[in-house]
């Protein structure tokens, strides 16, 4: 990046993370102080603003400069801030090879802080409100959760900014500390503290695999880094990747076993199958929390991270085939699952793998962009969603089950009016962000194999109808009221206006993906055709010009009749919102598996916590009895032997003198026979 | 002036035990804040010798010495009259005192200093029997903590290390839980039995490096040990050699299968016993196998190596899970040292530079993080006498000031990225995963470590601090001038702690600068001189 | 010789396995009278060594005397009489002494032994008086090692003191002249004169101790016991 | 005629040690010892009057003094104890002061 194009000096940008952090540890200042909590979200409200400014800011800078110069800038650049982690190479300190912390900007960087940053705004203003209490008072932490806040948006941002993957790991662990101290808010409820364990550890599964693929990297690539270049830099690593494609190890290439472990991590973080079973446990955390972690933000990390490592994933077809497949398996199951719930986070929750899935069927059929366009598109209705959501569980009293309410519509018409956005966004409506960005997706999947697309269709029609589905059982029908309630629910002001944001986001967000004119033939509507602006500006980045089948204009008609016919589906069986629900009638027992999430809990829980624990138990065993005895024994013989020589320990005076005569005369005798 | 700030160190300690153990009965309120104000006098000691060593590598290189002092202490035998130096020894055997420090023991008499003042502090309220003994027993054990990492000689080394032993067998002992006797004396034997068989391994390296060098005077001294001529020290001797310094040192350490020594002292023995235990003396068995075994018989070391790794990556995997089954939470804390010390010790035989600093480093930060942890737990158990997972929880709302702190330790001690232990960690299992000795699978299965580590510490923490609260009946029990939550001494006790947590996880360099060239000049090119020659050997033999 | 003297050493083993107490009574006396001629005859076999010099009677009367004695010390149950037939020995050893020309030690020997201790003896003996003779008179603890340890021990400075053939030992050396209480204490007064002190020493804390001993009540003298 | 004196100091000796480790009265062990002095007693003045080497010496003589010194200090200490131990006990058995053994 050349000063001259320059709006900001590199060294401002990469001051984005530290803001959020700034605020969050002067919360903590403001709690060591015991300073009352009222206005405890000012320093993180202020901290999130300055970068979501500075990201805003980025993002047109880095767009202005690749206009200026489309083809100059294929990559990124380097902010590098200092040396953190020596990975000591002989000789002088002036040939040590580091770990740095430096940061990457690139399209997908600017992409990525675009959407993190704006829709952790919007949900840190929707928390001022959500955190209180029906008379406007905070609850009990309010301070506390601002500075999660605050620390979760920092990581969230370090993640997205690094520019090598140990601090990509760094931000990567401390979204998922964050998320463990967000879910376990209500640390006195056991379901949030558990659920807060599980997010943790399931994620530190994940991350293992993530760790042993840094470690391969590093493994593979340390004979091709030159000195003064640091061996785990994107920059560094993406220039030598070539070299993995040829090589093998273990019957696969290189590139193989670093994209499978990488993609581990990925599994672990963006919920994806088989390690998806934190996500919808993680909703027992406070509304706003599932809706910036769980939905909008840390779970894209994933998808980030394994579009950021095109390079690498790119040379290896069967890690494509890997992580296609797991998509395509996430989908499905997690879309089935989300039509047996009636919690509404929950099938937010389910939808949210769901989507992911999509887009790890996306960066699996090789358009990673696309993936990355779904990632932001679905980051804004999803967080609308959720909030959403909150803001019902808000006027409930807490209730979130959909069995105990109904015709919201009468007393919560602005929620109701937002929700009615976010719903369609996430069923593909026409027009709507998601439709823009689920359909390239499917669009790529038909390209892979017909059958990969017609599976993926068919899941989006699910999506329309689960979606639609909670939508109506809630706002629908006949008004129905929990006791909880009280005797007037009602919206807040504060948590409805960042709701209208986002909800801007949700119809206006995929036109960034699209672009306009054309001949009338080959566009929707005679005006739409896919791809756009966030798709040039994507290219500028690792992910490089993937490529693209052309044409299916038809599949945008049949994707957009698929919804249609999806929500007119739920309208027919759910429209009046019935309390007895006729899916579980009409599926049975299948419907009975998708409501107990086809028991993978029970299945881990017999497979690999019982057998661990037990292994634990019986190792502890081992070390008092087993271990233990081993030394018992082998102490056994000094001790047998003073028992045996304890007898001439008996106190008598003149044994012990007879016995000293009797050594004397011993020596003596010795002596006198030695010479 | 090094000179003096070191064996101030050394001494202070010392005497001020004798001042503290003879102060009169009626005084005996005046001991805690005797060994206090020593304690910081220390703490400023260490502080002061802590920028010194840059300048000194800066001006002498890698090998320098800070406050370097050497006297002969026993001389045994005949003298060259023609000349009045001490040196001149034309036979027998010399044991000088010889002390300094380079940047290989610089962090680990930093730690010291750090903990001896803090784990003093923690024992205010906690101790309130035989106080004057107490705080003697504790200085006196500082001093052996301190002459050990100082010592430039074998033999002296070796004095500390068994000096060690009595103090901290008489805080067990006296002071510990109610199975102390037991715990104390299964302490004592166990090191005391390994530590023999080392004492035999140096005795008989001393001699061959006098049988070796032609010299008729046998002397200790740890320079001339790591320069022997390998070519003369046989693979077989070094073999050999190795397994008597892993005899003392493994037990110290503790290596499993050896540890069954260390969950039971440690949940017997008071606060300040534990954190000194885990922050300092186990360390003593990590820094002997740097010190001694790697420079000393390198040869042997590539032998033994992967034996070693093993037996570190099964200490993993044991340690963590055996920390999972536990219901105190002080011996979950005690073997999640187990299972660290495994870490430390696997990047050591990873045998390159990155495992070695990332060794040294993880000394460190396992001294913070366990340390602390034992601080917090054992300030929970002043206030409800118990440290049984079944019977507490939801502490975080009767506490949140040590719910913060437990936290945040616990952070640190599974490797959150950020805090101090991620670093130490990943440099662990990056080298053992990439070392040429030990090779992917060692650093693969001590990779689980970090997993399991996650998930026993965060099942205590949640049975600890989260869901409804639980206590015991009566309890907390404030009757030692203490408050539902944390004192003020007691966040004054772990702030420092909390601070250098973070400041080491963002910036390590603080250690490893001066570190690395000294591991590199001082201990890896012997290993290297060693695997060079062994590849000669086998070239030339066929 | 040696071979005699092995003999007759034997003998006095024997005799003194059977001499102390704890056996039968006519064993016992068998046993006396077996030591009585063993003694007899070693010292008629030592005197004969001693062929040519003056007081060679004197010589033989005394050790047998002594030795007899000494038998009579360690084999009687009676304690009294074992401190009166010690009283006799340390008679019969201070007339040796003056053969020697050591008059002085001679009268220091009686004055303060025979004088002095068996007095001291006697009171603690008379002190602690038992109506009939005490089961642990009447019974030996191990006799049989005893008397082997002591058997061999002899055989060893007997082997040890006999090696050098007697024609090497020295010949009968004349009488020092010289006063017989200067000539001893010439050397105890300047060479070990700080030995002497330390002795002077020693016997004044031996004072203070025995005072401190008998002064304690009986009742705290073993608090420590369990 | 040296080695005729150190016999008979050698039998002395030989039978105290024998009273000593056979006899079990406390006062009859003392008294032992008083024996065994004697039989040193013996050896010393012997060696100095026969010297191997040389014109006799007083020092062995000297070392007598000594001896009966230290052999008076030890009566008075020993019969002091005796006397106590006699006093707690009621008994002059040796064998019956067996508290230090090993349990």
């Amino acid at each position: 990046m050349t000063a001259a194009t320059s709006i900001l000096p590199a060294g401002l940008y990469a001051t984005l993370p530290l803001w959020p952090l700034f605020g969050a540890l002067l919360v903590g200042l403001w709690i060591a102080l015991r300073v009352k909590p009222e206005r405890a979200h000012w320093p993180v409200v202020l901290g999130v603003l300055v970068s979501a400014a500075l990201a805003v800011t980025l993002f047109f800078d880095l767009q202005r400069q690749y206009a200026a110069a489309p083809e100059t800038h294929a990559g990124g650049f380097v902010y590098s801030v200092y040396n953190w982690i020596s990975l000591g190479q002989p000789a002088s300190l002036e040939h040590n090879q580091w770990l740095a912390v430096n940061f990457y900007f690139d399209g997908l960087t600017g992409v990525m802080l675009l959407f993190v940053t704006v829709v952790s705004l919007m949900v840190v203003l929707y928390a001022v409100g959500y955190m209180r209490d029906h008379h406007g008072h905070p609850e009990r932490g309010y301070e506390r959760f601002f500075a999660f806040l605050g620390v979760f948006v920092f990581s969230m941002i370090t993640l997205v900014l690094a520019g090598n993957f140990v601090l990509l790991y760094l931000g990567w662990e401390l979204v998922g500390l964050c998320s463990y101290l967000l879910i376990g808010f209500y640390y006195g409820k056991p379901a949030a503290a558990a659920a807060a364990k599980k997010a943790f550890i399931v994620n530190r599964i994940g991350d293992f695999g993530f760790a042993l693929g840094i470690f391969s990297l590093y493994w593979f690539l340390r004979p091709y880094v030159q000195p003064g270049e640091n061996p785990l830099d994107y920059a560094v690593v993406f220039k030598y990747a070539q070299h993995l494609a040829t090589a093998q190890i273990g019957g696969m290439s290189q590139a193989t076993l670093v994209s499978l472990l990488l993609f581990c991590g990925a599994i672990g973080k963006s919920a994806q199958f088989p390690l998806h079973v934190w996500l919808p446990d993680a909703m027992e955390g406070p509304t706003p929390v599932s809706a910036l972690i769980h939905a909008a933000t840390m779970v894209t990390a994933g998808v980030y991270m394994v579009a950021r490592c095109t390079p690498i994933f790119g040379l290896s077809p069967l890690a494509l085939d890997v992580v296609l497949a797991v998509g395509m398996v996430g989908a499905v199951l997690t879309a089935t699952m989300a039509m047996a719930q009636y919690d509404l986070k929950r099938i937010l929750a389910y939808s949210t793998i769901s989507q992911l899935a999509f887009m790890f069927v996306g960066l699996g059929c090789g358009v990673p962009d696309s993936a990355v366009f779904h990632v932001f598109t679905h980051a804004w209705f999803k967080a609308l969603l959720f909030l959403g959501a909150g803001s019902v569980m808000h006027a409930m009293g807490g209730i979130i089950d959909a069995r105990k309410f109904s015709g919201l519509r009468h007393v919560l018409p602005q929620t109701y009016a937002v929700m009615w956005v976010g719903c369609l966004a996430l069923a593909g409506f026409p027009l709507l962000a998601g439709f823009w960005s689920k359909d390239e997706i499917v669009h790529a999947a038909f390209e892979r194999h017909a059958a990969v697309g017609i599976i993926m269709l068919a899941t989006a029609g699910l999506t329309a109808y689960y979606t639609f589905r909670m939508f109506f059982l809630c706002f629908h029908g006949p008004l129905r009221l929990p006791a909880e309630a009280g005797e007037h629910p009602h919206e807040s002001t504060t948590m409805i206006r960042p709701l209208w944001v986002l909800a801007g986001g949700a119809v206006l967000a995929g036109y960034l993906g699209v672009s306009f004119g054309g001949p009338a033939s080959e566009s929707f509507l005679a005006i739409f055709r896919p791809h756009g602006l966030i798709h040039d500006f994507l290219h500028h980045s690792t992910i490089g010009h993937p490529e693209h089948g052309h044409g299916g204009l038809w599949l945008l008609y049949l994707s957009a009749g698929v919804a249609l016919a999806g929500i007119a589906l739920a309208w027919l069986r759910y429209g009046a919102a019935p309390v007895a629900d006729p899916d579980a009638r009409a599926l049975g027992g299948l419907w009975r598996l998708w409501h107990a999430k086809y028991f993978v809990d029970e299945v881990y829980d017999a497979l690999f916590v019982r057998p661990l624990r037990a292994l634990g138990r019986l190792f502890f065993n081992t070390d008092n009895y087993g271990v233990d005895g081993v030394i018992w024994l082998v102490t056994a013989v000094p001790r047998g032997l003073g028992f045996a020589l304890h007898y001439l320990q008996r106190g008598a005076l003149q044994a012990y003198a007879l016995s000293m005569v009797i050594g004397l005369v011993a020596i003596l005798v010795l002596w006198s026979w030695w010479t | 002036m090094d000179v003096l700030a070191l064996n101030l160190l050394i001494f202070l300690p010392l005497v001020a035990a004798v001042l503290v153990w003879t102060l009169p009965e009626r005084r005996e309120s005046l001991a805690p804040k005797l060994a206090l104000a020593v304690g910081c006098v220390v703490l400023f000691a260490g502080a002061w010798l802590w920028p010194r060593l840059p300048a000194a590598m800066g001006d002498r290189g890698a090998g320098a010495l800070v406050g370097e002092l050497k006297a002969d202490w026993i001389a045994v035998g005949n003298r060259d009259g023609t000349s009045e130096a001490a040196t001149t020894l034309t036979n027998g055997f010399v044991l000088r005192f010889h002390v300094g420090l380079d940047a290989i023991s610089m962090p680990l008499i930093a730690l010291t200093a750090l903990l001896v003042p803090l784990s003093i502090w923690c024992s205010f309220t906690a101790i309130r029997k035989r106080q004057r003994e107490y705080y003697a027993w504790l200085l006196a054990l500082t001093t052996g903590m301190f002459g050990v990492f100082a010592a430039r000689d074998l033999l002296l080394f070796y004095v500390f290390f068994e000096f060690t032993l009595v103090p901290l067998y008489f805080l067990i002992g006296v002071w510990g839980g109610p199975e102390r006797r037991y715990a104390a004396n299964k302490f004592f034997l166990f090191t005391f039995t390994g530590s023999v068989l080392t004492f035999a391994g140096i005795l008989y390296l001393a001699l061959r490096a006098a049988q070796i060098d032609h010299c008729s005077v046998i002397d200790f001294d740890l320079l001339r040990l790591s320069a022997l001529s390998l070519k003369q020290l046989t693979t077989a001797e070094q073999s050999l050699l190795f397994l008597a310094f892993f005899a003392g040192f493994a037990i110290k350490v503790p290596l499993f299968p050896l540890h069954t020594w260390l969950p039971l002292a440690h949940t017997e023995a008071p606060t300040a016993g534990s954190v000194l235990l885990a922050g300092v003396l186990l360390k003593l068995g990590t820094y002997g196998f740097l010190r001694f075994s790697l420079p000393m018989v390198p040869a042997g070391t590539l032998e033994w190596a992967r034996v070693m790794g093993g037996l570190a990556v099964a200490g993993i995997i044991y340690g963590a899970l055996c920390c999972w089954v536990q219901r105190d939470v002080k011996k979950l804390v005690a073997y999640s040292s187990v299972s660290h010390l495994a870490f430390c010790m696997l990047g050591m035989f990873s045998l390159v530079p990155v495992g070695l600093s990332g060794s040294v480093l993880y000394m460190v930060n396992h001294g913070l993080s366990t340390g602390a942890l034992f601080l917090v737990v054992g300030m929970l158990y002043e206030r409800y006498h118990t440290r049984d997972l079944d019977a507490l929880g939801g502490l975080a709302r009767q506490m949140p000031i040590l719910a913060f702190f437990f936290v945040l330790f616990v952070l640190s001690s599974i490797g959150l990225p950020g805090l101090n232990g991620f670093v130490s960690e990943f440099a662990v299992l990056l080298a053992a995963f990439n070392s040429e000795v030990l090779g992917r699978w060692y650093g693969a299965l001590g990779a689980t470590g970090i997993l399991l580590g996650a998930v026993y510490m965060l099942y205590a923490t949640g049975k600890l601090l989260f869901g409804p609260v639980k206590e015991p009946a009566g309890t907390p029990d404030l009757s030692a001038g203490l408050k539902r939550d944390l004192t003020l001494r007691e966040i004054a006790i772990l702030t420092p702690i909390a601070i250098l947590v973070v400041v080491l996880g963002i910036a390590p360099r603080l250690v490893t600068d001066t570190l690395d060239p000294a591991l590199q000049t001082q201990v890896l090119a012997r290993v290297q001189e060693a695997s060079a020659l062994a590849a000669a050997v086998a070239g030339g033999a066929p | 010789m040696p071979i005699l003297l092995i003999l007759m050493l034997v003998l006095g083993a024997v005799g003194l396995f059977l001499a102390l107490p704890g056996g039968r009574a006519d064993l016992s006396r068998l046993g006396l009278l077996v030591l009585a001629i063993g003694a007899a005859l070693l010292v008629a076999g030592l005197t004969q060594q001693l062929a040519g010099e003056p007081g060679q009677a004197l010589f033989a009367g005394c050790s047998l005397v002594a030795l007899l004695a000494a038998l009579r010390v360690v084999t009687h149950r009676k304690p009294v009489y074992s401190a009166l037939y010690f009283v006799l020995l340390v008679v019969a050893v201070s007339i040796l002494l003056v053969r020697m020309q050591a008059e002085f030690v001679f009268g220091a020997l009686l004055i303060v032994y025979a004088g002095a201790i068996l007095v001291t003896y006697l009171f603690v003996i008379m002190l602690a008086q038992q109506a009939r003779p005490a089961p642990y008179d009447t019974r030996s603890r191990e006799p049989l090692w005893g008397c082997l340890a002591g058997f061999v021990l002899l055989t060893q400075v007997a082997a040890y003191v006999y090696r050098r053939p007697a024609s090497e030992q020295a010949a009968v050396l004349p009488r020092v002249g010289g006063d017989a209480i200067l000539n001893v204490a010439t050397p105890l007064l300047t060479h070990y004169v700080v030995g002497l002190e330390i002795v002077g020493v020693l016997l004044l804390a031996a004072l203070v101790g025995a005072i401190a001993i008998a002064r304690r009540p009986a009742a705290t003298a073993d608090e420590g016991e369990d | 005629m040296l080695a005729a004196h150190l016999l008979v100091g050698a039998l002395l000796f030989a039978l105290g040690l024998v009273g000593f480790v056979t006899r079990r009265n406390l006062i009859i062990i003392f008294l032992c010892t008083e024996m065994m002095f004697q039989g040193i007693i013996l050896n010393l003045v012997a060696f100095g009057r026969y010297p191997l080497e040389g014109p006799p010496t007083f020092d062995g003589q000297v070392f007598s003094l000594f001896l009966i010194a230290v052999a008076a200090a030890e009566a008075a200490l020993g019969l002091a104890l005796v006397v106590l131990l006699y006093r707690h006990r009621g008994t002059l058995d040796a064998g019956a002061w067996t508290t230090l053994r090993d349990e």
